[in-house]
């Protein structure tokens, strides 16, 4: 069936239009893969009929790897026998996705020798997606590529690759070296990473500053993004400069403060920086003359997740600042901790920010040994419902308290 | 007895209004163009006939005798023609038609030990409820606190001397009467241990079902006790609501030792500027310390305080605390944040910070 | 026991002190009520020991009323006989709290024969207060004040007596009459007021305008509140006015407006006004200037109630805008069928906003045949668990929709 | 085997980031001083030590083949020295040190038809996940929305002309591969008819229990099918999640004829100005209408232009949303707001309008 004559006339109209288009892309690699030929047979199919024609994914993998595979096969193996197997491998991106023209050649040298030829550059969690082959590839593939200096990322309930924003390497915001602290978390979870041993998966995400450009606060169970303590660096010249050349510092700038704590007299800018709420803002707009502070370190939230199945979280604060620096003890520490109390009493797929809501982030604080405090809610409680743990025995007096 | 019931007038419902209604107000309903306040609890209303009508406010403890309200009708038939009202705050108003009688008002209500003021951006009155003059439930009384918070208080109701509004307002249990959960303050009593029940005699006075039914946290379970029915609670999931005892009498409460008072924070009612807001939790716990509850008056002295200096005008209680934010409102008022104040409640989820808007 | 010399020296310290004391009030009626006298000896107790000495609430009322009377007795009537019953009444107050002395005089006097002479002026929910008389008393006091005009306050699952803010009696700002729509609900509701048959309270109360003077939006199941549809008057002349005398129109008008939808050049006070939030604030602090548009009505909001049980609810939109005109036909229409379809299904002691929190907004609307609109939501539906009530069937083609 | 097992390399992670990164970035790592977009897709990072680098910004369709990563690799290496890299919504970065091959560089893509673009206040890439591509959960295909989307919106790609970013999202189905929930325009595909059961397979395949306990509303009972153990469903309690689908390939939601796709709009993710916010339901239902979705991409192309139009500058989506109030936001948009609007999930109280800050 899978000949290269199938007529595909739904898809070649997504080959017209501006945007580069991904069936272009089928088709290039259907020039040499059947696979690609197949898929390209399989989602015409699809669009004609309006529905997708895989199989529950069922579970394929390397030796000793408990993820990094997605097995998948196709409903119509018959007509399309070549995507009958359509295995996707999830391989650990550099942090900041960044490559030289050598290490992609060789990844697509090891991806056209086994598979499809297609990819995602990259996939939602940040892996390089290598996009469907068969199982008896799967092993030479991890050979080739291990050798090669890469490594299979995340799936099912372990630890999901971590990723992060371009950070130091090209930007004058980031607050801490997010390629180091992603690189080091990603070596020290290795096993946890690829033994799938949680009640569900923990995704990692870590973003320079409050601009949080990897969207870590909306995707991942511990975010941590990248602030400052003390004051925004202010160069007054550069101010002035930006005024002087049309900028409405009043109505841009001024006016736009979440905080209300900047004023400006037509000369100078003053930023109450005890209120400034370090939304990146007025920084934003004036890069060359504002600056976050230089006692510079993150802010570590936690629990964020899609709605499944209780609704989508997004994280919230656990650590309101700390430094980020090797070894990065604090973090570890905490993780650690949090893993052994969600192992131990976390249900089965329930993400660590579900979890906390159902034992109470009191208690989970408690169990994990971090202090509460004021940054973790947007507000203290509003119903009087108090659960409280102090009170008086008739017999002790007044004096002492339970 | 069906005579009587016959001549019985039934469902006549209240007093039409207009009945009370001075003749200025009835002339001017509706077509008041403006007013001002003259001084603090003194304003006039300007219709647009021109025709001025004088109010002047007095607090009220709202617990008052027949004898006071007499004194009050002799003061309104003395100044007034007879016609006054009362406030939704319990404060009582005279309405005036001639100007020169407010200064002589104000002189006899002086007299007889009332203030005037709570107008414009002043406290006024405090909303309050029964406690242990005449409720069952009462962890804290109600009249006493009020009237000890008052007494600190009286500058900031005899004066405009404040950014904005500041409402105060106290319930002596969580049923909440004086519906203090959207106050700037709310002085709340509670209870601090699980109800105490009374195995003996719950089988007779309650509906085992609707008890277990009552509990927010369904720590009620029913439980056969001596050959008796009852119920148990699980002590760990008891938060003090006492709902259980509004339908028990014999799962109570109360408890000398542990009852006490709470404080709450930031809620408003008004739709000025800000939407609606409820009040949070600021300090989890005081003493009932009587007569003069003086850590309760302390802590509401210390936060008004705290307000008046730093709040932008206009700004309520709530609208400066969220432009600063909790953490720096919790730093600036010296109060312990604790596990206490985080939400563990049904919505607690979206109460926990979900950004990076932090101060430091 | 109860002699005239008790001693109360915990109360006396609260006669002290510049606000007015409700210790003077109670000892003013103990002069001629024995009840008050007790009321000071058992208070005087509560406070030495702090608590209470009420028993729970026994059920007392009169002829055919089924509320309006809380009974009330002590747990220590040997040594306080005279408030063994201690029972209040709760009569409807005049809308807008209005009295002459004459009216006022006639309640002191009734009181004054049947009960403690106490009272409070008013309860929260409005009525007036007579605190404490006993069992039978409560005939004679009902046949006076029914003699003079005055009727009992609601208690228990019934309608509670409704309230409202001065309005246009004395406000400039009422957009509509709250007093007289607050008396004609009474009256309407006469029996649903007297003889309690819902699952729980159902409370009224009425505002003139946002500012909402009976935080109607806090305490009341059925809130309605008084709104303009057409632009705010503007009086230029007086806004300049107002800046002339020193206002700082920029800082303090158009800052604080919310809807930011207002600009001052220096000169003249623009309002955007489809954009006006109608939230009263400008309007609030330039009241010779600016006045809410003549396209007067009200909002009509549901569901306010105290924490109790559920978790407190601020009233939310149910009408956005309605124009208030005797009959209140559209009002009256909406409470008929919300408390039918609330009868028939709510459960015990459950407020009508748990109820609808229960069902869901969008299933009670249908239920009371009321068109859902944007206005009744913060904001539409953030999680994506949609029940959709309209597809396609198979053989139907796609032509028609269920 | 065991000797296989011997050589093979488990657990070497990825390769360290800094093999990879361009010379002016070792040199400058963490030094930049500040950065100014120079045209649409190209801006430059100046260091403290005055160095500069370019950075080109391509649009990619993320579901590229080795050929077109090739192609970067040669273009790469023709103008950077072999570096470039990718971002977090898929574009492709080139870094080059020499302004003059910027031009070039930028002609050549456009040649292998890559427009440049998707910085600052534009319409970057749309993120998205597998649809029909490779996933079984899909309510929708991903690739062919996002190709017609970004055909219409390409405009705003290649140029700056929006009051600020635009974040569009996809995801085929609610488990929201996408992350979808936070961004300005969200694209969901949803199903709308309950799982169709396959008593027959069903018991050989799946727990009972973790099905049963995998329905956010408990629609889902055991009951037995012709001596089979299965399930059913109460299907006016299933909201088509699918959660029970990931735990049970016998409950199929897939559906031709009822599978689609919804529009949320004002989401956001970074806390510039305002905090993070969730997208919210706009437009409840689109068909599934292959190969360009016709209905779809209209109807995001006119949201993009409401919003573009009267934002004021700076204002994401949301923020202008939230300043106008959703119901002018309804009435501007042209859409019917109907009960799917109206949240009936766990939170759904704190949704409804608790003020009457309305507008006309
Ligand atoms: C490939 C990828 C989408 C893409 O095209 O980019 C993907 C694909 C799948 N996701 Fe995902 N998820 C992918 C990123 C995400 C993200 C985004 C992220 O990680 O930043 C999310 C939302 C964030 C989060 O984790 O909450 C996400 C939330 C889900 C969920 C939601 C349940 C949950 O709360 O975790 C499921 C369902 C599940 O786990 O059972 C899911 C399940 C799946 C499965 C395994 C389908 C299933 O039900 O078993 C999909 C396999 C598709 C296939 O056949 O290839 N995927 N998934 C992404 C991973 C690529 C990578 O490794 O780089
Ligand atoms: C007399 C009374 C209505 C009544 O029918 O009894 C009343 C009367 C007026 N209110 Fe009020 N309000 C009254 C209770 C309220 C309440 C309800 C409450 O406190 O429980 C509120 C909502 C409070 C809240 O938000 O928590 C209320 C919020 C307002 C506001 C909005 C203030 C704000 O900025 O939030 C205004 C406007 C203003 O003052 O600028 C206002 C303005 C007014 C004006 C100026 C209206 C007018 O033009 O006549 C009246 C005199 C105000 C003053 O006292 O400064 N009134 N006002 C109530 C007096 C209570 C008292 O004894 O102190
Ligand atoms: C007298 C009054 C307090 C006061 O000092 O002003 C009062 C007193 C009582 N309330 Fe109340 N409530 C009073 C206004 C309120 C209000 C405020 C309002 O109506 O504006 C609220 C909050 C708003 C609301 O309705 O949610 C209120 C919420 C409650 C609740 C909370 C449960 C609920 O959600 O309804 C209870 C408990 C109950 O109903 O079981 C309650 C129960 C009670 C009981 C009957 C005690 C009980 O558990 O049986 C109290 C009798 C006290 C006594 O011995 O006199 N009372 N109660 C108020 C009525 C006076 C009047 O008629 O004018
Ligand atoms: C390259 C990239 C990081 C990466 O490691 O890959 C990046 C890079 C930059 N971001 Fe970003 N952001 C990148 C994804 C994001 C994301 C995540 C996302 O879109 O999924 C966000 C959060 C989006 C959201 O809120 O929904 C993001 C929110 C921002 C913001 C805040 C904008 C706002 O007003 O909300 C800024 C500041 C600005 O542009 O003024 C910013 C600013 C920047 C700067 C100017 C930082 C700098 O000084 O170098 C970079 C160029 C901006 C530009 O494209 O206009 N970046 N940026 C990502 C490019 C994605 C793309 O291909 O388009
Ligand atoms: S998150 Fe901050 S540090 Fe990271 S790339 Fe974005 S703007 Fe730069
Ligand atoms: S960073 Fe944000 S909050 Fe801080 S001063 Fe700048 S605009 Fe204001
Ligand atoms: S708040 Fe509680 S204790 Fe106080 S009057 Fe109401 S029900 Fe009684
Ligand atoms: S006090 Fe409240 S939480 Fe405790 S048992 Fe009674 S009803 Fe339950
Ligand atoms: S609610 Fe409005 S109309 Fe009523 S008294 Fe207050 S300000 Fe006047
Ligand atoms: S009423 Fe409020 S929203 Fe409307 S213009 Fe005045 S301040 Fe702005
Ligand atoms: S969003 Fe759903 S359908 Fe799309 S890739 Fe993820 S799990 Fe599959
Ligand atoms: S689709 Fe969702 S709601 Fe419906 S039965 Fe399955 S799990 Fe339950």
């Amino acid at each position: 069936m899978a000949d290269n004559t199938v007529k595909t006339p739904m898809l070649d109209e997504l080959e017209k239009g501006k945007w580069p288009s991904f069936v272009k892309e089928i088709k290039m690699a259907a020039k040499k893969s059947p696979m690609a030929q197949d898929l390209l047979g399989q989602l015409e199919q699809s669009y004609n009929e309006k529905i997708g024609h895989w199989k529950h994914g069922g579970i394929v993998g390397v030796m000793g790897y408990g993820g990094g595979v997605i097995g998948r096969y196709s409903d119509l193996p018959d007509k399309f026998p070549n995507v009958s197997h359509f295995h996707t491998i999830r391989i650990n991106h550099p942090s900041g996705w960044f490559y030289t023209s050598k290490a992609l050649r060789t990844l697509c040298d090891i991806w056209e020798r086994h598979g499809s030829g297609l990819t995602n550059m990259h996939g939602s969690t940040g892996d390089i997606i290598f996009l469907g082959t068969s199982t008896p590839h799967l092993e030479p593939i991890f050979s080739e590529l291990t050798k090669e200096g890469f490594d299979l990322g995340g799936s099912g309930s372990d630890v999901r690759t971590p990723s992060c924003c371009v950070g130091p390497a090209r930007c004058e915001w980031a607050c801490y070296d997010t390629l180091a602290l992603t690189y080091d978390l990603t070596m020290s979870f290795q096993d946890e990473l690829h033994r799938p041993a949680f009640p569900y998966k923990y995704k990692f995400k870590m973003s320079g500053c409050p601009n949080d450009c990897v969207a870590s606060i909306a995707r991942s169970d511990m975010s941590i993004i990248g602030t400052w303590r003390d004051s925004i660096q202010v160069n007054k010249d550069a101010v002035l400069e930006y005024a002087s050349k049309g900028m409405n510092i009043q109505k841009d700038i001024v006016e736009n403060c979440p905080a209300k704590c900047m004023e400006w007299d037509g000369k100078e800018l003053h930023i109450e920086n005890s209120y400034c709420r370090r939304c990146m803002h007025c920084i934003n707009i004036m890069p060359k003359a504002l600056r976050p502070g230089k006692d510079r370190g993150a802010t570590v939230l936690i629990g964020a997740k899609a709605p499944i199945i209780e609704g989508a979280l997004l994280s919230s604060v656990l650590f309101p600042f700390i430094k980020i620096e090797p070894p990065y003890k604090q973090i570890k520490d905490v993780v650690a901790k949090i893993w052994d109390v969600w192992s131990e009493e976390g249900k089965n797929r329930e993400r660590i920010g579900e979890f906390i809501q159902r034992v109470g982030l009191g208690n989970f604080l408690e169990a994990i040994e971090v202090e509460p405090v004021a940054e973790m809610v947007a507000h203290p409680r509003e119903n009087p419902y108090v659960f409280y743990e102090e009170y008086f025995e008739e017999d002790e007096g007044e004096e002492e308290e339970k | 007895m069906p005579e009587a019931m016959q001549e019985r007038l039934t469902d006549i419902g209240p007093p039409k209004y207009d009945k009370f209604l001075p003749p200025i107000i009835k002339e001017n309903y509706g077509k008041w163009a403006y007013h001002e306040v003259l001084k603090p609890g003194v304003m006039v209303h300007v219709s647009e006939t021109g025709k001025k009508l004088f109010t002047v406010r007095a607090g009220s403890p709202r617990l008052i005798s027949v004898e006071k309200i007499r004194n009050y009708a002799d003061l309104a038939d003395k100044y007034c023609d007879g016609y006054l009202r009362f406030t939704s705050r319990n404060n009582v108003e005279f309405l005036l038609t001639k100007e020169e009688n407010i200064d002589p008002l104000i002189k006899d209500l002086r007299t007889i030990g009332h203030p005037v003021g709570g107008m414009q951006n002043s406290i006024s009155n405090i909303v309050h409820t029964q406690g242990w003059i005449h409720c069952h439930s009462a962890a804290t009384d109600a009249s006493g606190i009020v009237k000890s918070v008052m007494d600190e208080l009286i500058g900031h109701f005899e004066n405009m001397d404040l950014p904005g509004k500041l409402r105060i307002a106290l319930a002596c249990c969580l049923n909440m009467c004086g519906a203090v959960h959207c106050s700037d303050i709310a002085i709340l009593g509670v209870h601090r241990r699980p109800p105490k029940i009374d195995h003996e005699h719950l089988y007779k006075t309650c509906e085992i079902p609707s008890v277990s039914a009552s509990c927010p946290t369904a720590a009620i379970r029913p439980v056969v006790v001596n050959g008796k029915q009852s119920v148990e609670v699980i002590e760990e999931r008891c938060m003090f609501c006492a709902n259980c005892y509004t339908v028990c009498p014999s799962m109570k409460l109360n408890d000398p030792l542990n009852d006490g008072v709470s404080i709450w924070v930031g809620g408003k009612v008004s739709n000025a500027r800000h939407e609606p807001m409820f009040s949070k939790l600021a300090i989890p716990f005081l003493p009932n310390n009587p007569p003069r509850w003086p850590e309760v008056t302390t802590a509401v002295k210390d936060l008004v305080e705290l307000w008046a200096k730093n709040a932008r005008k206009y700004e309520r209680m709530g609208e400066w605390i969220e432009r600063i934010g909790w953490p720096k409102f919790f730093r600036m008022a010296g109060i312990e944040f604790r596990k206490e104040h985080i939400d563990d409640f049904k919505h607690a989820g979206l109460t926990f910070k979900r950004s990076t808007h932090l101060t430091f």
